[in-house]
């Protein structure tokens, strides 16, 4: 989701680590944070913070919250769970690492090979961390209006439509319009039929598209496919968060599982060729039931 | 109660073909690689509150492996009592290994089979940490 | 898009020169766009070209000699505004 | 008035089996429920997720209390239908695989990792079990068979 603040400093940033000292994998998750510090993060130490929450109220209340774990005990992401902290990112250290060809040791003191991969993480924690631009400058976040949703189902699946607000193209993509802007996306059906999200490959930002279009592509545990777009103009931004998370479509394809957003040049035009809410809804509703055995193919 | 082992629960869901990812990389472990400490056990018995299953989640470590991002195994040791020490989604797999997908849920097939593998290595790891550590790292203290 | 399907000339074209009946696309198509001739020199063909979801290209992907092409997007598109306006004048 | 009643009238036989991991019967009961689902009764059968039962947002349970459900199990501990009759309701038919293979005096030892001829030749024997308590289903008019 777009972000509401003002700022998007690096100090918007908590990091909550593991802070043990059983493995190397513990000390490095440490090490980690205080290389996120000195670039303007803040830390929550998790030994004070189980002590005293109330301590980093401010900074967690405030700041998008990254989770390092040391191994996959996860210790750090469990305290987080069982506080209620909204994580906005986490990783494990022994599984960075491991993906880097470095194994953590069983010893708790940071070994060199480890320690010379924690700037280049640090860089790369930082470098995704900016969320985008705010959807309209002044207007933090329009797309924020709550929606409400129709359903069918087929079988045991049930299949979401937004009552209103969207429109649609017949290759299963909304767009949705506020001013002069739209967010676009796939339906609930591209993510039920297609399955689990695990790749997006999001369009690049200043791309000039036409309706129908490709505007970033989708790979699922299934299949791979391509958005269409459903309006006509510039990518202004990407849904960063799907790029990180795409299950988020599979979780929240109307609202959060958004993937671009797009500047409107002719959205009068692009609207003679989309359904609104309630035609989508019939002409899915159909759609469904013929091609409902493709969702029994595993 | 048994030994103490580490329990490998799939969800072992009947319309993805990565939930018998899941299963067939459960069934590498506990056959193939760590035999003398990895058991798997049914989750239906654990869906249905069957005591003894229960008891071991309980009493035991847990790996849960989830076939879809409904985290069925989890989800179930979780209103059992049980806390998995680590759970997995075939599908965080697949997207380190994009071209390793599975067929189908009869028949995963030559691609499905080498991604059991890599799971099942890595697994197989996790059981060597999990029995090492004394009943977790604690950090913190007092959770 | 308030124009019959059958108006809209969008499917894929084989390119049998190109070719090598791999069945990737038919494999991947769940619209029934392609059918399997056994026995016969042309081996796929595009036998429900109305089942092609227009716009769709999500086959031609999954060609690996490059066989499959697409109508002109922007043709259709306009063709598609034309076959609207017709349609609403005509009543 | 007809019309209602055609509407509440099921189409689909639910079938549910135990996930069966510890047990090669297990493993049995899972494949031949696929195989009922893909090749014997395509469009007909739809296979319910046990864990979801607990898991799920609620789908897998209402579509248990639309359809008729037939459960497979692996063993006598029946968890495909105890867990049917504890989320959802009854189940209309049910089917306990160790209990078939012991009448058909299969007496060697299955895997429930690697099946291997022997298996998918009792799986298959499973599946068409099922099949068969589909198609009592159907003569019984407990579901209606859309005409495709």
């Amino acid at each position: 989701m777009v972000d509401n603040r003002p700022s998007e400093d690096p100090a918007d940033m908590v990091v909550l680590p593991c802070n043990g000292l059983d493995k190397e994998a513990g000390s490095a998750s440490r090490e980690l944070a205080l290389l996120l510090e000195e670039r303007g993060a803040s830390i929550v130490c998790s030994v004070l913070y189980q002590r005293s929450p109330k301590r980093y109220e401010k900074e967690l209340g405030a700041g998008k919250l990254v989770v390092i774990d040391g191994c996959k005990t996860g210790c750090a992401s469990k305290l987080a769970a069982e506080r209620g902290l909204k994580i906005s990112r986490k990783l494990a250290v022994t599984e960075e690492a491991k993906a880097r060809g470095v194994k953590a040791g069983k010893k708790p003191r940071l070994g060199v090979a480890l320690r010379n991969l924690l700037p280049a993480l640090a860089e790369e924690i930082l470098a995704i961390e900016p969320p985008e631009a705010p959807a309209a400058p002044g207007k933090p976040d329009s797309f924020a209006g709550s929606v409400t949703f129709r359903e069918f189902s087929v079988d045991k699946f049930v299949f979401r439509v937004p009552e209103s607000g969207y429109f649609f193209n017949e290759n299963d993509c909304w767009a949705r319009v506020e001013g002069t802007r739209s967010r676009v996306g796939v339906s609930d059906y591209v993510q039920q039929s297609a399955s689990d999200m695990i790749f997006f490959e999001p369009p690049e930002i200043g791309t000039e598209v036409s309706i129908f279009d490709e505007v970033g592509s989708l790979e699922t545990t299934k299949t791979a496919l391509d958005i269409i777009s459903p309006v006509s103009g510039k990518v202004v931004a990407v849904n960063r968060e799907v790029v990180e998370a795409p299950e988020l479509i599979n979780q929240d394809p109307y609202e959060r599982g958004w993937t671009a957003e797009i500047e409107l040049t002719d959205f009068e035009g692009d609207r003679e060729l989309l359904m609104d809410s309630p035609a989508y809804f019939d002409y899915l509703k159909q759609k469904a039931e013929r091609e409902h055995k493709e969702l029994y193919g595993g | 109660m048994d030994n103490k082992k580490v329990y490998i629960i799939p969800c072992s869901g009947i319309g993805k073909a990565t939930a018998s990812v899941g299963r067939d990389a459960t069934y590498k472990v506990i056959e193939d690689k760590r035999p003398e400490i990895a058991d798997t056990l049914c989750l239906s018995l654990l869906t249905m509150g069957d005591e003894e299953t229960v008891e071991r989640v309980r009493g035991n470590k847990v790996i849960t492996i989830e076939g879809c991002a409904k985290d069925c195994a989890r989800k179930n040791v979780e209103a059992s009592g049980g806390s998995p020490d680590i759970s997995h989604r075939v599908h965080d797999y697949l997207k380190k290994h994009r071209d390793l997908k599975p067929e189908s849920v009869l028949d995963i097939g030559e691609e499905g089979r080498k991604l059991v593998k890599i799971i099942a290595d890595d697994i197989a790891d996790e059981i060597d940490e999990l029995s090492n550590e004394s009943g977790g790292c604690d950090c913190g203290g007092g959770m | 898009m308030g124009v019959p399907r059958s108006k809209i000339p969008w499917c894929p074209t084989i390119d049998y020169e190109k070719c090598d009946y791999c069945m990737e696309c038919d494999e991947f198509c769940p619209h029934g766009v392609f059918e399997r001739r056994e026995g016969e020199e042309k081996r796929l063909v595009v036998a429900h070209p109305e089942n092609c979801v227009v716009f769709c290209k999500a086959c031609g992907k999954t060609c690996d000699p490059d066989a499959l092409a697409f109508p002109d997007k922007k043709e259709t598109t306009e063709l598609i505004k034309h076959l609207r306006k017709e349609g609403k004048d005509g009543g | 008035m007809t019309e209602m009643e055609m509407e509440v009238r099921p189409t689909k036989v639910g079938v549910i089996s135990c996930s069966g991991e510890a047990e090669p019967e297990g493993t049995i009961a899972r494949n031949a429920v696929r195989l009922v689902m893909e090749k014997y009764k395509p469009g007909l059968v739809v296979s319910l997720c046990l864990p979801l039962y607990l898991a799920g947002d609620g789908a897998e349970r209402d579509f248990a209390k639309k359809v008729p459900v037939i459960a497979v199990d692996g063993c006598e501990k029946s968890c495909a239908r105890l867990a049917t009759e504890k989320y959802s309701g009854e189940v209309e038919s049910w089917l306990d695989v160790r209990d078939l293979l012991a009448q058909w005096g299969v007496k060697d030892k299955l895997s429930r990792s690697h099946p291997g001829k022997l298996e998918e030749e009792l799986t298959e024997r499973v599946a068409l079990e099922i099949a068969k308590l589909v198609d009592r289903l159907v003569e019984e008019g407990k579901v209606e068979v859309e005409s495709r």
